[in-house]
């Protein structure tokens, strides 16, 4: 069995055997191997290509396009995607548009440990895929799988772009496999987890597992709900869930981001603008709480999607 | 919110400066060791982060500042926090979660405050308090309100964020009484100073800013103490902002997930891994300012006082996702009502 | 006549006569009133209230938050809405948190001078009210006229929690009125600024102007396009866009932000939510191009919505 | 990328090291002067920023960094592009927005460069190259490519940023071989120093970061150009970053658009206002090594090539946003089509 977290661990540790352009850097990610471990012994297998960083988001993302532009492939890990707001400049202003602007490819994947899970409060607990997408020049990815973890991280490094890389920090050690892919749907390419016919809801991250859990709850009610998971966001593989949606005639976007804009409402205007004909009934959303990621376990439990809150939402939609 | 010192020294005021700062640390270590426990037990969630081997650093603060001062603390200055008046029950509740604490179970453990007495509480960003320190005090001048200081902490690590440097020069531009104490315990969660800067003295860098630098023992109260009244005083009279860093390691792991097995052996048989609480016992017992008799009969009060707090907590009520309030905004008429979940009533 | 840039001017010296709390700070805007000069002869008329602040956003937006807390109104101007970006953690996870988290209110306003120019290029023209509105904590305005420049600046300092004040750039010089406002809708109320049956058009900022150009091209047409003008985007007025789209049955939502996400985003997945049956033709959205804003009058004026294109798309959702 | 320069200075190679300096910030300068008259005309969209009185220290960069070094210039470094090796045209193409520049009419004015040859094109954000530079030398170790040294420019203002900070910190710990060169022109657009920073010299931040600082008067090429190679040979030798400060004063507007009449009498009356440009011509004719006959006829040489430039670049083609590729990405496959306007093909 292999986890998620291993297998970000061992997708980080084949790109650095097959490629010696690529190098990690991050803060406590050598010889400690991370805050997460994500990084477990790479400093000693792969000498001098694992490198401690001094806590300075904005200088390291920046040194990942100076050396990017030298032909380098950076792997960043950000302790918490939460402080990637403090390196957010050098993301979007400069590795962002550095291609765009030069011709001059700048492929870096930045890892964030994101999402919520119990105790983490405000700081430790942001879903940013839907702020990094509105940015012309990046990659979003958010693998909701140990298979996804494991093959977009590795197609991530080998994509001559910037990558947002968004590993759920709920996933690392909840989820397990029992081996490594060998083959992977592409970037860019989103699955069907579950098949149905009666509605459509496209997710991403660890709330595909709430809406697998909420679509279990519904087929003892003998409804069959699909169930889409993203895994990119940016580009976002609107023509799968269109092609779902003229199946099943419903659609409930569901995002542990907060209510306003973000995937969810990305989702939900794409299919209303180009699948508008295929709708039985209101497209609808279902967000985290605007407000901050609270502490309490009492509080996060509510202020983000769960499986029972998703079953109330769907089974709304497929009454109307 | 003097009530808790009051509890913790009943003759405060009579009590030796040197006694009551020990007796802090004492409540600091011990409330700590107590937090530490409970999330062993599973009964904490998130994480517990701890001052062990900083306390005497960190109560000088605590005790330096007078009322009406600004305090924004950092992950490991409980001692600190206690001196300068907040309540022991807010750092239980906050751990808790319980609704009756200042953070109303919305934000945990070290991420607590109580801004409208002047105590800034932390996000999770290291060197954002330090701007937010100087605003007050920009504040203060507008109001007219002078001989005010304010204080913050941060890391050796912390010293290498963009909002360090920005805020020192803020400061230092506006000649602010800002207090700017870093401890240097020797790493920034695993990352030891030679992967954190490079500078002989990271007080090489007050001449940078163009303002007064200190150095001191971490693990010696007395110093401590008096560097920062020393600091403070300069800083209240006009002398503008003060960078006061102290030596010291850190006897605990970054967080209690953490064993911190990467801290050398050299460092901890070295001065800098002292325990500046035994360091302080024992100069209590050399001066005679307190018997082995005082020490173990402050030391139970301590316990008493943090069983009672732990006990009182423990019975109140969590918070209540269905009478929480899920607004982010002061001004409900702006509230987006339809940024709400649709199964929302 | 007032221009756009005078109005604001105007509404910051009436904040500061009004009200001994409020103090600007920023980039240049003391003696010298501005890169904009929009806080003209401020300094002198109010001295030692209008400050000149470092190259540091992080610090100057870090300052108006403890400022706030002691009871302050701080009027932070950021040269231009770009470079929000360095001081982007502070107003997204300080003080758009701090009500939430201690119940003290955060009064701080951010003037973000925003929106494409000709020859502006990618880091001085970006519309990032799509970005702000994200977060939790934040009110956030795009004023499209005189009138709101003035009364919607007099309301934010008012209001007490912080808002991103999105002034547009190419209105300063452009908009002109007779008068300052007396009276004005308050913020979080869209506005009719022009009526029609045929077609609803949900706009703010620059992109009003331009919506309403294209409405007249269309009238030539025959057809009655009506136009709101969002005027707040958090919180958005969605009872108003919808009493719209029930009268029309149609929506185009049009934004001079990138097309991933945003206010377009937003607007087309509520009405889609929540005004599916008033719907008689797909919703649509026009957004710029999904690359940086080039510097290129040529490449900049394809680059965002113009009167031209969106009469183009107004014409496409009628014949639908 | 030679040619420019051996068209602007025939003999180069025999003549004289300042005589070729003296020639690039000639060149810079009318260069700058032409951009200038075109703005002031309504031919060039957006704003103009020139080198005015910092010709001699940002052409001593350019000719003290050899082929293979890295250079990342800043808004005021027409000289130093020159003199590494910047073709003429990509200043007047990426001014008028030639699709034939660097930059192909995206971005322009000063941000342009070719990073495929060290060349870095710097983003708006005062600081932010200065990191992306340290990357690039990372890079060139990792490659194994020793004797490579960086270069970035930066007002004084530019160092009130957390970008100089972070970056400054993390080469000193790298021990990169950064040369990092702040202009202090004692204005950052309007603002004085005063309200900028509070050190006596800003070069006092060299100790708090562990590296070598230099001072020099930008006003005097020589100086500049031996005080750049003293740090370039260091930083070259294994010395780690080199922070080198020069004073002098901005002898024009922020950008074109700006009258500049905030700048003080005194500074300008000042050692401080000395024209670098001036001081060079004077220093070649008291030494003999160029006659008044030569400094015009290098005058007349640099005018037509200028004009000659411009007349090239202003009959060819400006960007087709017909025919311009609409993506920021490299990678076709994972274009976003949906994200495209609805009335786009
Ligand atoms: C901007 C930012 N980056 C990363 C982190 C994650 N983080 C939390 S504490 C810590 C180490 C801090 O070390 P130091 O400043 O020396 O303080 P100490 O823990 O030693 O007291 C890190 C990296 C953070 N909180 N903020
Ligand atoms: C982070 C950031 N904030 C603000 C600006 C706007 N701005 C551009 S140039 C400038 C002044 C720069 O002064 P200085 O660094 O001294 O360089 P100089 O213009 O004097 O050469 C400012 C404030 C910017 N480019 N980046
Ligand atoms: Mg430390
Ligand atoms: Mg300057």
């Amino acid at each position: 069995m292999i986890t998620y977290l291993e297998a970000i661990r061992e997708a980080q540790a084949k790109a650095l055997a097959d490629d010696p352009r690529v190098y990690i850097y991050g803060q406590d990610i050598g010889a400690f191997g991370g805050a997460f471990k994500a990084t477990k012994n790479l400093a000693r297998e792969f000498p001098g290509r694992v490198l401690d960083a001094p806590i300075s988001e904005d200088a390291i993302l920046g040194s990942a396009v100076g050396a990017a532009i030298e032909g380098m492939r950076p792997i960043i890990e950000i302790q918490y995607a939460d402080f990637s707001t403090v390196g957010f400049n050098q993301i979007v202003n400069h590795a962002a548009t550095l291609y765009w602007r030069t011709g001059v490819p700048c492929p870096i994947t930045i890892r964030l440990p994101s999402g919520g899970t119990a105790g983490s409060g405000p700081f430790h607990s942001q879903s940013m895929e839907g702020l990094y997408a509105m940015y012309p020049g990046l990659i979003v990815m958010t693998p909701a799988t140990v298979e996804d973890a494991y093959s977009m991280l590795l197609e991530a490094v080998a994509i001559d772009d910037p990558v947002i890389f968004c590993e759920h920090k709920y996933l690392y050690y909840h989820l397990k496999a029992d081996r490594l892919p060998t083959e992977a749907l592409p970037a860019g390419k989103a699955r069907i987890a579950r098949m149905g016919r009666d509605l459509t809801v496209v997710t991403s991250g660890a709330m595909l597992h709430e809406c697998l859990a909420a679509a279990d709850e519904l087929a003892q009610e003998k409804y069959e709900v699909e169930v889409v998971d993203l895994r990119t966001v940016k580009p976002l593989d609107t023509d799968t869930i269109l092609a779902s949606v003229a199946r099943t005639g419903r659609l409930l976007a569901v995002g542990e981001a907060w209510p306003w804009g973000g995937v969810t409402a990305e989702v939900v205007a794409r299919v209303a603008a180009e699948g508008f004909a295929l709708l039985d009934a209101p497209p609808r959303r279902l967000n985290a709480k605007d407000t901050p990621v609270p502490y309490h376990p009492n509080l996060w439990g509510t202020h983000r999607p769960t499986a029972q809150t998703i079953a109330r939402a769907m089974r709304d939609l497929l009454r109307l | 919110m003097l009530d808790s010192a009051l509890r913790v020294a009943p003759a405060a005021a009579a009590c030796d400066h040197l006694t009551t700062a020990y007796r802090w640390m004492l409540l600091a270590r011990l409330l700590e060791e107590k937090m530490a426990s409970l999330y062993r037990a599973g009964k904490i969630t998130g994480g517990v982060f701890v001052g062990r081997g900083q306390e005497a650093l960190s109560v000088s603060i605590g005790m330096t500042l007078q009322k009406g001062d600004i305090f924004a603390p950092l992950i490991r200055d409980q001692a600190g926090r206690l001196a300068f008046g907040e309540p022991l029950l807010d750092s239980v509740r906050t751990y808790l979660g319980s609704r009756l604490g200042p953070m109303r179970g919305r934000d945990g453990n070290v991420h607590r405050g109580r801004p409208r007495e002047g105590l800034l509480p932390m996000i999770s960003h290291l060197g954002a308090m330090i701007s937010a320190v100087c605003g007050t005090l920009i504040a203060r001048r507008f109001k007219g309100e002078g001989g005010v200081i304010g204080a913050t902490c941060l890391g050796e690590g912390g010293t290498s964020t963009g909002a360090f440097h920005e805020a020192m020069n803020l400061a230092a531009v506006e000649r602010l009484p800002l207090l700017m104490i870093v401890a240097n315990n020797q790493y920034a969660y695993s990352t030891p100073t030679e992967r954190q800067f490079a500078c002989a003295h990271l007080c090489d860098r007050a001449a940078g800013y163009g303002i007064a630098g200190h150095q001191v023992d971490g693990t010696d109260l007395e110093a401590c103490l008096k560097t920062l009244s020393i600091a403070a005083d300069q800083a209240r009279n006009g002398g503008g902002p003060q960078l006061i860093v102290a030596h010291l390691l850190r006897l605990a792991g970054h967080g209690e997930h953490d064993d911190a097995s990467y801290i050398s052996e050299e460092l901890k048989a070295s001065p800098l891994g002292r325990d500046c609480l035994d360091q302080a016992a024992a100069l209590l017992l050399e001066r005679g300012w307190a018997s082995q008799a005082d020490l173990s009969c402050w030391r139970d009060e301590a316990l008493q006082q943090i069983e009672e707090a732990v006990a009182t907590v423990q019975r109140e009520a969590p918070p209540d996702p269905n009478t929480e309030h899920w607004s982010a905004l002061a001004t409900e008429r702006l509230i987006d009502g339809h940024a709400l979940p649709p199964e929302a009533p």
